[in-house]
């Protein structure tokens, strides 16, 4: 019995026993704990001398196609496994109390968790394609059920466009699949590498802009980003979380694994100009978009929308430097935005709005939770010290060295205004910090309960891994490092 | 002696007169006696094409049992489709296509 | 115990005091404050150690990043200690100050709350000073860089409820977010261009830019933003002002002794780039000396005790800068930092001591014949100011001096600039004192003022005497050794150039007791120096009006094109193509019969024609 | 044994049933339709036996029938949803007690779970047949038989109406059927498929127009029956109309045999060069349109069985996708596949229609608000079918649409698998309004809705199917190799 599969199947089986009734809160939780235990277990049990994939196990599904269920993990899957595990306990423990239907509530958060889990830790692309799409139906039924604000319209967008999206992307999975010379052809991506390496194998260049398209619209690449602020926004607190702080990164990760893989020089030479256009929208113009915004949760929505665009600056260096940063980046992103919507929940519970009109100087009256907060917008603006900041400047390092090698001027202005971007994110976080939690305090908040033990140590717990990662970054990196050469 | 073009014409008319039928008639009475026309307009130019169309000298008897089996399914068509017929009567007291249009878009 | 153990010890210990104190100490004053003071103390032992053992060299302590290219290749970010004399010299100021400062904050944050908030942001703060200081490479200074920006804007924001307070640390973390920018990008093209973000391994012949003047000048003056930024510098000089918001013992230590020459100390460690590109050292040469002219004239527009202080601290600022400029000797501005730090730390604290004394009131003309009321803090406050105004035999003149001679030398237009701002000193020092402590009391706080405690008044009176005695030759030859050697021969300067300097200082010194003996409100207010120059105003309006708007532009277009018409927009052009479709169930069984005809019409048709 | 058995075996159960019927008490009548799924449960497991063809020269003989696995596989396919629709039908009996006078109590209700069971047989035939005649006399005893059972509530006018457009409509493509084939046997001389290659091979250029005519005819016949456009208005109507269980059987089992001949004939006619290029465009032409007037025209529907009508149509225009990739290895596995899983998510879903719209008194989908609350099974039910026909990962749904859209991409249409990304976001939008009504709105009354352990054994039996096709589809996808 392979520990992923276990990892996979613990959040499912508890699920089946909230479904028989169980306590929901309380099996969710001892499953979501069991499973962190078990992630930062295997991450240290990693072998960083062997390398390349351990922990693999295999389940014929399909052999003549080349379609199993391998369960394996290297560096970064394990990476993005303990921001998983992280994320998802975390953002159980900030749940708060629900009055309907709680068991599905619940159900819901493990299914997006296994989902996530089984994505990372599957070789196999179909599995890893399908363990994502388990997230569509939950996700839609939080936004839609236990969401705030205009719900509904919010849970229908974002899930047609990230089912549509994932479709165009699956297309393009079988296309590349097909690309293949006929006797070798698997879904396994260490064959896909072998392939890659001893054949002349060359997939067409539209295969490769329906990956980007595919993996960058679940990303919320500019222009396909309209679906991510408003289901953020009206997201309960750990739905959001799950989202924003893990699901997303699948389409990085996906793009990492194979997007950046499998395809010839010349091809992703080719159409980098465009994917660096893009990620110039997703930073300087959705940077803007986020400066503009009046609601709290709004903003942090689009930020999240906007932050991407410096891991997508990473991955468009196309070197070790860049890639190695987006993997970092990915991790610090995940925690920090998952903190920043668990405190966005905190504040929306006590103050029922997000307002930054109506809000103000809460600093007095939930002092706690306003140093969280502190913390939180430090991070996303990308202070040294947490781990954001080792990312921007390793992707920023990258960049310039691929504008070095190539000096093609469109990454050049992508550099520059990558470095603006951390002057826009320090507008906006500074300016919601400044306007909910500083200035003169109106009445009738000056008598809020401040934060609760339970959400307090589900953000500690997400900052601790940060700022570890902040100060000594290696931590990370030399796990992500054994993959991306 | 008529050829195998004068019954094929004649058959083609017969088929064409049961789809105007069914297309233009209001009573579904008649509509249903059209579509009995079109299945023997396929008899009759099935009986001809196996008088004319020898096969090596002889008849080909294939059609022709297709024949024989397509007057029983009209007839038992028929037997169901009066018994629909009769039951729409009771329940709605009318027999005409126009009447019938509760469901749709 | 090692040498390089105390620097880390030294560099560290404030940060585990600042995590305490937020961890553990948040309720208790006195072992908020007491973690504070220990670890500056320590800091202040570990500084002179260092120095005393004349300790050299570069104490690797781990690759904070290391990632590797391929085999053989590695890119490395080190964080490191380089201790020669220059950094030297600012760990002793920074930790010779701090201490001080840290001790008057008891007395002047007695009454205040959140006090574990103040000492948790003075301990970062050292901390990030000290790690500016001692850095090793141009990441690790940025990062620190970052890290002051930070402790600085948690201390500025220490009154946060007053939107003053709240929006001017703001403020001053975004102005410096934009010097940053630059720096940033700086960093990125010295590190393209050479390979190398070490300081000991900068050198203008390095890689791309051997012989490449155009490239080097843009690199330095890349990096410059930063100083801009950092050091209050035109045009980004806005918010050291406003950030006088902060308590006052913060704007002594962080906005006038030690956090704001962190800039002036950037350009030190990057001298040799600088000195080597014309082009950008008269780019720094010329930012520096408007700075140093246009705020000299600002400071006499202002009316808060601080205020006044603040534009002072820009002006001199300006002269470092300019010193930078000259490309002479990265000791040139550096010694200017030296005097400057003492002198103008002295200034805030006795001025703090003042507001204290007058219960938070910080408008000059609520004041005056302050001198018998707080005497002790009028000796100190009077040590400073002439320190500063160039007071011959003081520690500024030396140091100030010493700048306009190189100035005289190479450039004459900007000498002349900087003597005008050197007479401007003087003229706004001396306004300040005579309203403040000369004259008749003009308010009831003033009447009722009284001296402060002993807490803040010993340092003042331990400060007073570096302030008047930094200059002096053997002080000199203890913390510039060997640099300022060669420049104390001013053979080449004309035996008049010393009466300007000296005429200058008497002219302002004289015009200002002359107008403002005692007047009942400022004789000459002048609309544009009190409105800054219009410049801040500007400024608000710019953001608010081209940022902003930008920004609703973006919006709008995010929320009407490309979500409005490309995304809802299709999905409605399909639900209504749906919606048309369904009209053709039109339930009728002829109709049906009609579209079944058309059909077979239809599929005969195709089959006939295609091939 | 031989092939034909299988068909006469259904046969007997059928008359077996229709004695029983009247040998008993009628009181209950359920155990009649348990009988029946037992009996043709027996025959499912004969057809695991070995079987050979009645004879071996089969361009000889009348009763023409192949052995081949795409006739055992589908024939266990009709028999697995005869079994299930059969099962379904005591769920119904309060409805048929509801529209059928009965003078004597239970009087006519035994027939509804009896009359499947030969056009079950019909059925087999169909897809075994390889000769226009029996195809056409199989087609004819099925469709009868379903004519009937549209027909069934005889006193409900919409039941009434359903049946008589069925009837009117489904002669009308009766007559181009026979018509269509008069004209191929008139050019060719057979009614043979397996022998119409050569035969029209051996035919002079004049004698191509009739030809293509005759083939013309019978593809309206059999788009009639598969329900593509421009030949599926009868579908919405129908399928709102008939009793539920008819209608699921009616979107699973004759749309299956519908297509099973299709593609023999386009198997038989592609051998005939000058045939392929028509056919591929004839067939990728009636996807096109079939795909968007299915799934767009399904978005505005407010009825859940018309929506489920409209869904049938878009599925058939995947299916002809299959169809029009048969030049592929896979095309066959991935359309068998895809009926599989079609299969157990659409009599899944019909079943819990069936219910609901049994306790809620209609059809609408506002029926089905807030279904979570009142019956989480049933709701989990449908939500596990819905997001199987959507496609999502995991389900049954999601590989057979992977296989159909890997099949067509192989084949290279790819304007096809464009305009198939647009219609699957069409089919999430319509398919999710079924899952927000159950999940986000609130129920009108609070009462569970009882459901009895028949229906809860095919639920898990269904929803297992479901989700195991999902994860493990190797042994299906094997029988059609």
């Amino acid at each position: 019995m392979s520990p992923l599969l276990l990892l996979i199947l613990l959040p499912l089986i508890a699920s089946l026993f909230i479904a028989a009734g169980a306590n929901a809160r309380r099996t969710a939780l001892g499953a979501a704990l069991i499973n962190l235990l078990a992630a930062i277990v295997l991450f240290f049990r990693y072998d960083l001398h062997k390398g390349g994939w351990q922990f693999v196990s295999q389940w014929h599904v399909l052999p003549k196609l080349g379609v199993n269920l391998i369960l394996g993990a290297d560096g970064l899957s394990l990476t993005m496994l303990l921001l998983a595990a992280l994320v998802t306990f975390s953002a159980l423990l900030v749940a708060p109390k629900i009055e309907k239907q709680e068991g599905l509530y619940y159900i819901s958060l493990l299914f997006i968790s296994a989902g996530v889990i089984g994505a990372f830790a599957s070789i196999d692309v179909l599995f890893l394609y399908g363990f994502h799409e388990l997230a569509l139906i939950p996700t839609f039924l939080l936004i839609g059920i236990w969401g705030s604000g205009d719900r509904q319209a919010a849970a229908w967008k974002a899930t047609i466009y990230l089912g549509t999206a994932s479709f165009v992307l699956l297309i393009g999975l079988v296309a590349l699949y097909l690309s293949m010379p006929p006797d070798a052809r698997s879904f396994d991506l260490r064959q896909m590498h072998d392939l890659a390496a001893n054949t002349n194998w060359s997939p067409a260049r539209w295969i490769y802009i329906l990956l980007i398209v595919g993996f960058g619209t679940l990303v919320s690449l500019f222009p396909f980003h309209s679906w991510a602020a408003p289901a953020y926004a009206s997201a309960p607190a750990p739905a959001a979380m799950l989202h924003a702080g893990v699901l997303k990164k699948f389409g990085l990760y996906g793009l990492i694994r194979i997007a950046l893989q499998f395809f010839p020089k010349e091809i992703t030479e080719a159409v980098n100009p465009f994917l660096i256009i893009l990620l110039i929208g997703n930073i300087g113009y959705i940077g803007y978009v986020t400066v503009a915004q009046k609601r709290l949760d709004w903003t942090v929505g689009y930020s999240s929308v906007m932050h991407m665009g410096y891991i997508f600056l990473g991955l468009a260096a196309f070197n070790v430097l860049g890639v190695n940063g987006a993997a970092l980046l990915m991790f610090a992103h995940g925690l920090s935005v998952a903190a920043a919507f668990a405190l966005c929940g905190e504040i929306r519970q006590r103050t029922g709005t997000l307002d930054y009109c109506e809000l103000g100087g809460l600093a007095k009256s939930v002092p706690v939770l306003g140093l969280l907060f502190g913390f939180v917008t430090m991070a996303s603006v990308g202070l040294p010290g947490f781990a954001n900041f080792a990312g921007e400047i390793l992707v920023f390092f990258g960049a310039a060295l691929s504008f070095y090698a190539h000096g093609d001027l469109i990454m050049l202005i992508a550099i520059v205004i990558g470095v603006w971007g951390v002057v826009i994110s320090a507008i906006y976080m500074l300016r919601a910090y400044r306007n909910i939690f500083w200035g003169p305090i109106a009445a009738r908040w000056e008598s809020l309960t401040d934060i609760a033990p339970t959400a307090r140590y589900s953000v500690i717990l997400l900052l601790i891994p940060l700022m570890i990662a902040g100060f000594y970054p290696q931590f990370i990196l030399k796990m992500v490092g054994t993959v991306l050469h | 002696m008529p050829t195998l073009a004068n019954y094929l014409l004649a058959s083609g008319i017969l088929f064409a007169i049961g789809l105007g039928g069914v297309m233009l008639r209001r009573s579904i009475i008649v509509i249903f006696m059209s579509l009995e026309m079109m299945l023997s307009a396929a008899n009759l130019s099935l009986v001809a094409f196996s008088r004319y169309g020898l096969v090596n000298g002889h008849q080909n008897f294939n059609a022709q049992i297709l024949v024989f089996f397509i007057i029983t399914v009209a007839a038992a068509e028929v037997a169901v489709g009066l018994a629909i017929i009769v039951s729409l009567y009771r329940a709605r007291q009318t027999t005409h296509v126009e009447d019938l249009d509760t469901l749709k878009f | 115990m090692n040498i390089s153990m105390i620097a880390w010890i030294t560099l560290l210990v404030p940060l585990i005091a600042a995590a305490l104190i937020v961890l553990v100490t948040r309720t208790s004053k006195p072992l908020a404050s007491g973690l504070a003071i220990l670890s500056a103390l320590v800091a202040f032992v570990g500084a002179w150690t260092l120095f005393i053992a004349k300790t050299h060299g570069d104490f690797l302590g781990f690759n904070w990043i290391n990632v590797a290219i391929d085999l053989d290749h590695h890119f490395t970010i080190p964080l490191g200690l380089l201790i020669d004399p220059l950094s030297r010299t600012m760990l002793v100021i920074v930790a010779t100050i701090a201490p001080l400062v840290f001790i008057y904050s008891l007395g002047y944050m007695k009454e205040e709350e959140g006090y574990w908030r103040y000492f948790a942001g003075l301990a970062l703060f050292l901390f990030s000073m000290l790690g500016i200081v001692l850095a090793d490479n141009l990441v690790m200074m940025f990062i620190f860089w970052e890290l002051v920006g930070v402790s600085s804007y948690i201390l500025i924001g220490h009154y946060f409820r007053k939107n003053s307070a709240a929006d001017a640390a703001k403020q001053a973390f975004l102005v410096n977010r934009i010097g940053d920018f630059g720096f940033m990008l700086g960093i990125l093209f010295i590190w393209l261009a050479t390979g190398d973000i070490s300081f000991a391994s900068l050198n203008p012949e390095a890689g791309a830019l051997q012989g490449q003047p155009v490239m080097l000048a843009i690199g330095v003056v890349l990096i410059f933003c930063g100083t801009v930024g950092k050091s209050a510098q035109f045009p980004l000089h806005v918010w050291l002002p406003n950030s006088m918001e902060g308590p006052t013992p913060v704007s002594s230590l962080l906005h006038a002794a030690t956090m704001v020459a962190a800039g002036v100390y950037l350009l030190a460690r990057i001298f040799p780039l600088l000195a080597a590109s014309p082009q950008a050292s008269e780019i720094v040469l010329w930012i520096g000396a408007i700075t140093a002219l246009g705020a000299g004239f600002l400071a006499i527009g202002q009316d808060d005790i601080k205020g006044i202080l603040a534009y002072s601290t820009i002006s001199q600022l300006g002269y470092m800068v300019a010193g930078a400029g000259l490309a002479v000797s990265a000791a040139l501005p550096m010694f200017h930092l030296f005097t400057h730090a003492f002198f103008k730390c002295l200034l805030f604290l006795s001025a703090g001591s003042v507001i204290l004394g007058m219960h938070h009131e910080q408008d000059i003309w609520k004041m005056g014949g302050l001198k018998n009321k707080m005497p002790l803090t009028f000796l100190a406050y009077l040590a400073g100011m002439l320190a500063l105004s160039g007071c011959p035999g003081l520690s500024g003149s030396f140091s100030k001096d010493l700048i306009m001679a190189h100035a005289w030398a190479d450039h004459r237009a900007i000498f002349w600039v900087l003597v005008v701002g050197a007479a401007l000193t003087p003229f706004y020092m001396a306004r300040q004192a005579s309203v403040v402590f000369l004259g008749s009391p003009r308010s009831d706080h003033a009447k009722h003022a009284h001296e402060s405690p002993m807490v803040m008044v010993l340092p003042l009176l331990l400060l007073a005497i570096p302030s008047i005695a930094a200059g002096w030759g053997f002080v000199k030859n203890i913390f510039f050794p060997e640099a300022l050697g060669s420049l104390e021969e001013a053979g080449h300067l004309p035996w008049f150039v010393e009466w300007i300097f000296i005429s200058a200082f008497v002219v302002g010194i004289a015009l200002a007791f002359a107008i403002y003996r005692n007047p009942a409100k400022d004789p000459l207010r002048i609309p544009l120096l009190a409105n800054r120059f219009y410049i801040d105003a500007f400024y608000d309006w710019a953001v608010a009006t081209i940022q902003g708007g930008f920004a609703r532009l973006c919006s709008f277009i995010d929320r009407w094109f490309i979500n409005g018409i490309l995304v809802q927009g299709s999905a409605t052009a399909i639900w209504f193509l749906g919606f048309c479709l369904r009209f053709l169930q039109v339930g009728n069984i002829q109709a049906y019969a009609f579209f079944f005809g058309a059909g077979v019409i239809a599929l005969i048709y195709v089959l006939l024609t295609v091939h | 044994m031989n092939t034909l058995l299988l068909e006469f075996s259904v046969v007997a159960v059928g008359v077996l049933l229709l004695l029983a019927d009247s040998f008993v008490d009628r009181s209950n009548k359920n155990f009649i339709s348990y009988l029946g799924a037992l009996g043709l449960g027996a025959v499912l497991v004969l057809s695991f036996l070995p079987q050979q063809p009645l004879l071996t020269d089969c361009t000889a003989s009348l009763f023409l029938s192949t052995a081949d696995p795409l006739s055992t596989f589908f024939i266990r396919f009709i028999l697995i949803a005869t079994i299930i629709v059969v099962l379904m039908t005591p769920s119904f009996v309060p409805v048929l007690e509801r529209y059928i006078p009965a003078e004597r109590k239970g009087g006519g209700i035994a027939e509804f779970s009896i009359l499947p069971i030969f056009a079950c047989a019909g059925l087999m035939w169909m897809v075994r047949s390889v000769d226009f005649i029996m195809i056409f006399v199989s087609l004819e005893l099925a469709t009868i038989s379903l004519y009937i059972l549209v027909t069934y509530l005889r006193q409900n006018q919409a039941s009434l109406e359903a049946g008589t457009k069925y009837l009117i409509l489904g002669a009308l493509s009766t007559g181009f059927l026979v018509y269509g084939i008069t004209w191929i046997f008139g050019v060719t001389g057979t009614t043979n498929l397996l022998a119409l290659p050569d035969a029209i091979n051996a035919l002079p250029e004049s004698a191509h127009t009739p030809l293509l005519f005759g083939i013309a005819l019978v593809f309206v016949a059999l788009s009639f029956k598969i329900a593509a456009f421009p030949f599926q208005f009868w579908v919405p109507d129908v399928y709102q109309g008939a009793p539920t269980p008819v209608t699921a059987y009616l979107s699973v089992a004759s749309k299956a045999a519908g297509f099973v001949v299709l593609i023999r004939l386009i198997e038989a006619l592609s051998q005939v060069p000058f045939l392929q290029q028509k056919l591929l465009v004839l067939v990728i032409l009636l996807t096109v349109m079939t795909l968007i007037f299915g799934n767009f025209a399904a978005i505005p529907q407010s009825n859940m069985k018309r929506l489920l009508g409209y869904s049938s149509i878009a599925h058939a225009g995947y299916l002809l996708m299959g169809v029009a990739s048969l030049s592929s290895v896979l095309a066959i596995p991935a359309i068998g596949f895809y009926f599989a899983g079609y299969l157990a998510m659409t009599l899944l879903s019909f079943l819990v229609l069936l219910l609901v719209s049994e306790n809620a008194g209609g059809d609408e989908i506002t029926r089905f608000n807030g279904l979570s609350k009142r019956s989480p099974l049933l709701a989990g039910a449908m939500l596990l079918s819905m997001a199987s026909l959507a496609g999502i990962p995991f389900t049954a749904g999601f590989v057979g649409k992977l296989m159909i859209f890997g099949v067509a991409l192989k084949t290279g249409h790819f304007g096809l698998v464009g305009l198939g990304c647009i219609t699957v976001a069409a089919g999430f939008y319509y398919y999710f309004k079924v899952v927000r009504a159950m999940y986000w709105q609130q129920p009108s009354e609070t009462t569970p809705i009882p459901v009895t352990l028949t229906v809860k054994l095919l639920i898990a039996v269904m929803g297992a199917a479901i989700i195991a096709l999902g994860i493990y589809p190797a042994p299906v996808i094997a029988a059609l190799r």
